[in-house]
């Protein structure tokens, strides 16, 4: 199985999430980040005097899916995410070895299902 | 030595120090509804007014509202608040200054309430044009007309702290402008809750507590009027906190905190304008009903028309102000003012059997949402001229408007780290 | 034209402000030590005592508590505020209306502290039921007896702001509440921390800006006598305050601002009682030594005895009123009173070598403490009676009351992001 | 009964309390603008002058300020307020305890504002110390010669309600210990923004609502001058606040609510000392220029001098209080004062033509900078000499002085969860 | 070396932090973030409107362990957070490669220990 | 490609951030985490009564970069956090299998740069 993590523009949270549910992936987790890319950060104002921001705030969703769920996943994703725009986020994929149900014991794929 | 009265100018500079305390109350009880994208500007959005509304009062707006004898709008002797020679020290009480000063406050508050509608789309710059056009096209005629010597005044028509000039106004203003800018971008499918409930009642506790000023300061003195108008004002805040803590808990079985600070805030701004004209009892009975009033329109009514009152001014100070209206209307009676020659009440309501006051009201209430709603949408439109657009786009949205309008942000240290 | 003194209107209306204002500031102090997931809980358990206190009062309570001469309570002459005919003006100062509101504010505030003691785990009907049986066989029948003509008035007990209506009371009735209720879940294993300390120091704030009201409004006129209150009042709470950092300094080298706050509350509560009868270098001892004293109680006696006051009402309000009562009968000294008719001292404390009023203070402790037992404990079960269950699960413990009561979070931008 | 005049005590016992507040709302406005990890160091630098300056005042402060005629400082015979017999009840209005009750605030709000420049770096036992030999030989001895009868009084100085008492004196105080202490440690390099932007503006309007008390309380009385003052305080802080937003509007087109709040707080400081003697037309220029003149200091001047004024207590009171000291020299005019006996104003300002009270205004302000520059200089260096050393360690500065001087973090449930 | 990461309750927090501390796990992470799996999430009302939260809060709990430790720890952590009931939580193991301790320079399990 | 997950004081937020900016490491996300480590908690007092704090507020930086910079990433890391004392953090390297950037649709590496 993998995890997918896509780091992306806090604004897309909802879509992504019902994007995903629709798509029957089981489980989900969000977390809130700062991140920096090619997307440059911004500038604020205290007082007249400049303060940078070279961080942005974004979340990360972090789904452990199926092999078989991978590629379609990653599409959903993409497809939702997309605008054109610095910004539109990166998705990491890594290998997880195992994963268990706390509440059933079940191992493997069947935890995730 | 001075001939004013002390106590009543203790009074009434304490009580325009509570009342400007509103309008802070007002930017955390709005503020804390939203999301954390928008803090900023929706406080500003209340904020900005305690700016732009004394500095207008002061060149104008005191001028317009409460000089000379027009049946629409005063004049503007008394420009600048140039009032050494003209003024006559008696029309106005405690003093005339203070009057100004106090009524600078009720100015102030009323747009800031109107912000609530258009919070999270509308530019803050259009917001500060229109706040400014309806200040003068709306807000000083309507005071004029209730309290300056205007021709409601003069039918007779009852408002003792501003539930016409203050809330009824406004909260038209706000479905107005609600309609006029469109929902929020997904409204309708984003569910909305605030980012901070705490500020929230904090906001509605300095509301309350300024309100003490706002009506009981109406009385214009220390008197037993204001002691009277203190405790019904109390009594109808109460007594809609208690019953929207009865509909949560028979709807949901779950009471709220920000329910409990909307009943509140509600039984405020609906014994506005009877605080100082009926009984105790009607206090209790106006507050009661104004919470499931409200309640219906803002979960069902809302609804139903689908017009994106973001944080229901018009839901809370429209319905509010105009329950308010009718119940000065049923339930007023004379006798409430010690000093009987300066009664306002002319008629007892219509609980008592005369209808003269109860048909005024209605009158009154039709009179002031249409300069509501013609005021408002001049003021829209030249606010569109000045400033272009009145929203920001749908990017800007997305982002927040604290970013997008103040390149600020409310609680930087959260996101970014410290 | 009004024959009350405006001067006197002004000030009593502007400290009943003033003490309204004390209840939402309870709410931020209480609401900011608690765990986040029992925010809402904990602040709506102080706020809905506006709703619920303020109803209650004008139907009977103040008819209860001042109306006629019984010994232990009163009549109701007075119900539903009626009292147009039958008031006696020069009884209650400055006017009797005015009186009821600033007490209102006293019976609002009072059952609200006990919740302090409770928090974190009782639920929010019960503790509705409790607090409307408390108001009725704890509260007006003490009002009554302490101010309202009642036996310990006449046996010249002192309690010049309600040491012994308001701290005493509500600090005994949260022990016992506390005991009977049992402790947290996780009591003695977890280690509680408040979840937002500027909160808490907020809530202490307008605590003490309200406090100012709260004693020196119970002179119940702007003369010498208030203003004497009040210098008292600012002298303890600033020394409580001191001695209280200088205690963290020694035991821990670290002063808090939870510390600095809860020293600020427990001067102005030990001092409410004498405030108007001890000279000013006594309420600095009375304030220098109602921190060690709090303190010694709240680090070492709760530990010893295991029970759970999760938020110290009776450890700040029921020890430091009870300090206040001892206090008031070693320092008070007739002549504060400009009015010597009015003086309520008729015996000077026992430092000035006098034992009457010490020994009939001691009295009054340990009636009200009974009464307050006796009462707790009465409430308590109706509440079972009528709600079922006093506690929350101890699954709801763990989801934290916010969820579990009131389906609301309070800061859910927090968690749940935007 | 009382010959005092009730009106009057009800208003300065109203507005003591109001600017009492003013210390909680200025811990929230520094402690708003800090880094999460130094938010309770930096409100406890201001609360706890609640503590301190109240019982410093009480035992010494109020006899060193305003007993006896000595040109520089007061006697001791009013010493732990023991005043009773000595008193003269005509020389401080309304009367004597309240006056020193009104004043009492001012002594505590003054060092508190100090603290704003020496944040996130002073430690706390030095501020401690620090403020406490500040008080007496900077702030005594100065509130005496500008109103209890010294030098700068008989030389016709202006001051209506601190200006420079208040506001120039602890600016110029807090720039010589931002500079003796040195920069925080990545001042410079590291970018500093606010934590929490809704607390600024909460502190921001919690001052705005006390300085009414500050400025009309001044008067000492509920006469036309206290009207006068509270409309020239209004229309200045306004007018700062829009002129901050149009800067801010012009140079980077975006206003700010940290901006909003400066300029707010910016206009009250400027016209404090001229609130009582100017014409509501120079408010109005004063709270315009207020904005743009202290915008240069805290943008470009601060930049170009290198010293990190955390918190611009030199850049908004310092500057505003210096040009708030010219403004009175320049607007001042006779009359104001309904009893043209006790009309402070000898001759009128510049712009009317004379030149006599703008020079001695230039002197006051050379005068004020002096007194406290020595005075700031010698209490550093007593407390350097008690505690050993004045800043925490770079370390600590890195870990935050929240954890390393009281062991304490503001918001532990965001950090450690619940 | 493995990492161990589970999402619990927020309530687990602290039972399980002192039983992973009993069993001498060394190193400890922990973060806040917003889950759903099978759990449903809950309804607030605000004003009479529904609002749907669809994600739950949750705690995560990460751990880098020796190879050698990985079942014992995921014992322990099943047997401090079962209740039986959905929402008990989820537990992921994937591999990590190396282990760097900054203070001593240590790599590998050394740096675990 | 690999990951590179550093936990380490939070002063060390902006130095790292800078650092590794310099080096030409095209994202980096951060975020905020509580730890326990080899370093002690700290002690807070209640009202007289002592609340422990075994957690350590920390941030976690994180870094996904192609293998030819790992090493250098790393020692850059150490330079920058280097302290000595306890509490000077941890970094821990694992695989990444795939990155995607969203807005191009580049995989890879070509993805990270
Ligand atoms: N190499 C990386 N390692 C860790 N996080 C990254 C990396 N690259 C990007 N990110 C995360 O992804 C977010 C989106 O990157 P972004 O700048 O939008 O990508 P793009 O280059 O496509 O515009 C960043 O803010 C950061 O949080
Ligand atoms: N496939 C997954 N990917 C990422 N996180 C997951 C996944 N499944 C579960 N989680 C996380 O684990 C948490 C616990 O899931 P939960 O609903 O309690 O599991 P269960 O299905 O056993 O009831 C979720 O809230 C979510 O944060
Ligand atoms: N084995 C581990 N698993 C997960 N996180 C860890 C582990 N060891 C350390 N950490 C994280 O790294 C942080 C730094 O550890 P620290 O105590 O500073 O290391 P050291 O032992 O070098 O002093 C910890 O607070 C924790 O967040």
């Amino acid at each position: 199985m993998k995890r997918i993590e896509a780091y992306l523009r806090p604004d897309m949270f909802e879509p992504i999430r019902d994007a995903l549910k629709a798509m029957d992936i089981n489980g989900l987790s969000i977390s809130q980040i700062m991140g920096c890319g090619q997307q440059m950060g911004w500038k604020e104002y205290v007082r007249g005097s400049e303060v940078e921001y070279n961080f942005l705030p974004k979340v990360k969703i972090e789904a452990i899916v199926p092999d078989s769920k991978v590629e379609s996943t990653i599409e959903k994703i993409i497809q939702v995410a997309y605008t054109g725009e610095v910004g539109d986020g990166k998705i990491f994929i890594s290998d997880v070895i195992d994963a268990i149900r706390i509440r059933t014991g079940e191992r493997g794929d069947a935890a995730l299902s | 030595m001075s001939s004013i009265n002390t106590g009543d100018v203790a009074w009434m500079l304490t009580a325009s120090a509570m009342v400007l305390l509103m309008t802070p109350g007002l930017a955390f009880f709005y503020g804390g509804m939203v999301k954390r994208k928008n803090v900023i500007n929706t406080m500003m959005s209340s904020a900005f007014m305690i700016g732009l509304g004394s500095i207008l009062w002061v060149l104008i707006g005191f001028s317009l509202s409460f000089s000379g004898d027009g049946l629409f709008i005063g004049n503007l002797r008394w420009i600048g608040m140039n009032l050494t020679e003209t003024v006559d020290s008696a029309r106005y009480l405690p003093n005339t200054v203070t009057f100004a000063i106090f009524q600078m406050m009720f100015a102030i508050i009323t747009p800031a309430l109107i912000s609530g509608a258009v919070a999270e789309r509308m530019r803050f710059s259009s917001l500060f044009v229109f706040a400014t056009v309806w200040m003068i096209v709306v807000y000083y005629p309507l005071a004029h007309m209730v309290w300056g010597g205007g021709f409601l005044q003069q039918l007779g028509v009852l408002d003792f702290a501003g539930g016409l000039v203050v809330h009824v106004s406004s909260g038209i203003s706000a479905l107005v402008a609600a309609i006029w800018l469109g929902g929020r971008k997904n409204f309708g499918k984003a569910k909305y809750h605030p980012h901070n409930v705490p500020f929230v009642f904090l906001g509605a506790s300095l509301l309350w507590f300024g309100w003490f000023g706002f009506n009981a300061g109406s009385a214009g003195a220390a008197n037993e009027l204001a002691i009277h108008s203190f405790i019904t004002t109390n009594t109808s805040g109460a007594a809609a906190m208690l019953s929207w803590l009865l509909i949560e808990k028979i709807k949901t079985g779950r009471p709220t905190l920000v329910g409990l600070s909307t009943g509140m805030v509600l039984g405020l701004a609906t014994v506005t304008q009877a605080s100082g004209y009926v009984p105790i009892w009607a206090a209790l009975i106006i507050g009661l009903l104004a919470s499931p009033i409200a309640y219906f329109f803002i979960s069902v009514v809302k609804n139903r028309f689908n017009y994106d009152d973001s944080l229901d001014a018009f839901g809370c100070h429209g319905i509010g102000g105009i329950w308010g209206a009718i119940a000065t209307g049923l339930f007023a009676h004379k006798g409430f003012n010690p000093v009987s020659s300066l009664d306002a009440v002319r008629w007892n309501g219509l609980v008592y059997g005369e209808t003269t006051l109860f048909l005024r009201q209605l009158l009154s209430i039709v009179v002031t949402a249409g300069l509501a709603i013609v005021g408002t949408l001049f003021a829209l439109w030249i606010a569109q001229l000045l400033t272009g657009k009145l929203r920001v786009s749908a990017r800007d949205e997305d982002r927040g408007l604290d970013l997008a309008e103040h390149d600020e942000s409310a609680y930087p240290a959260y996101n970014g780290l410290d």
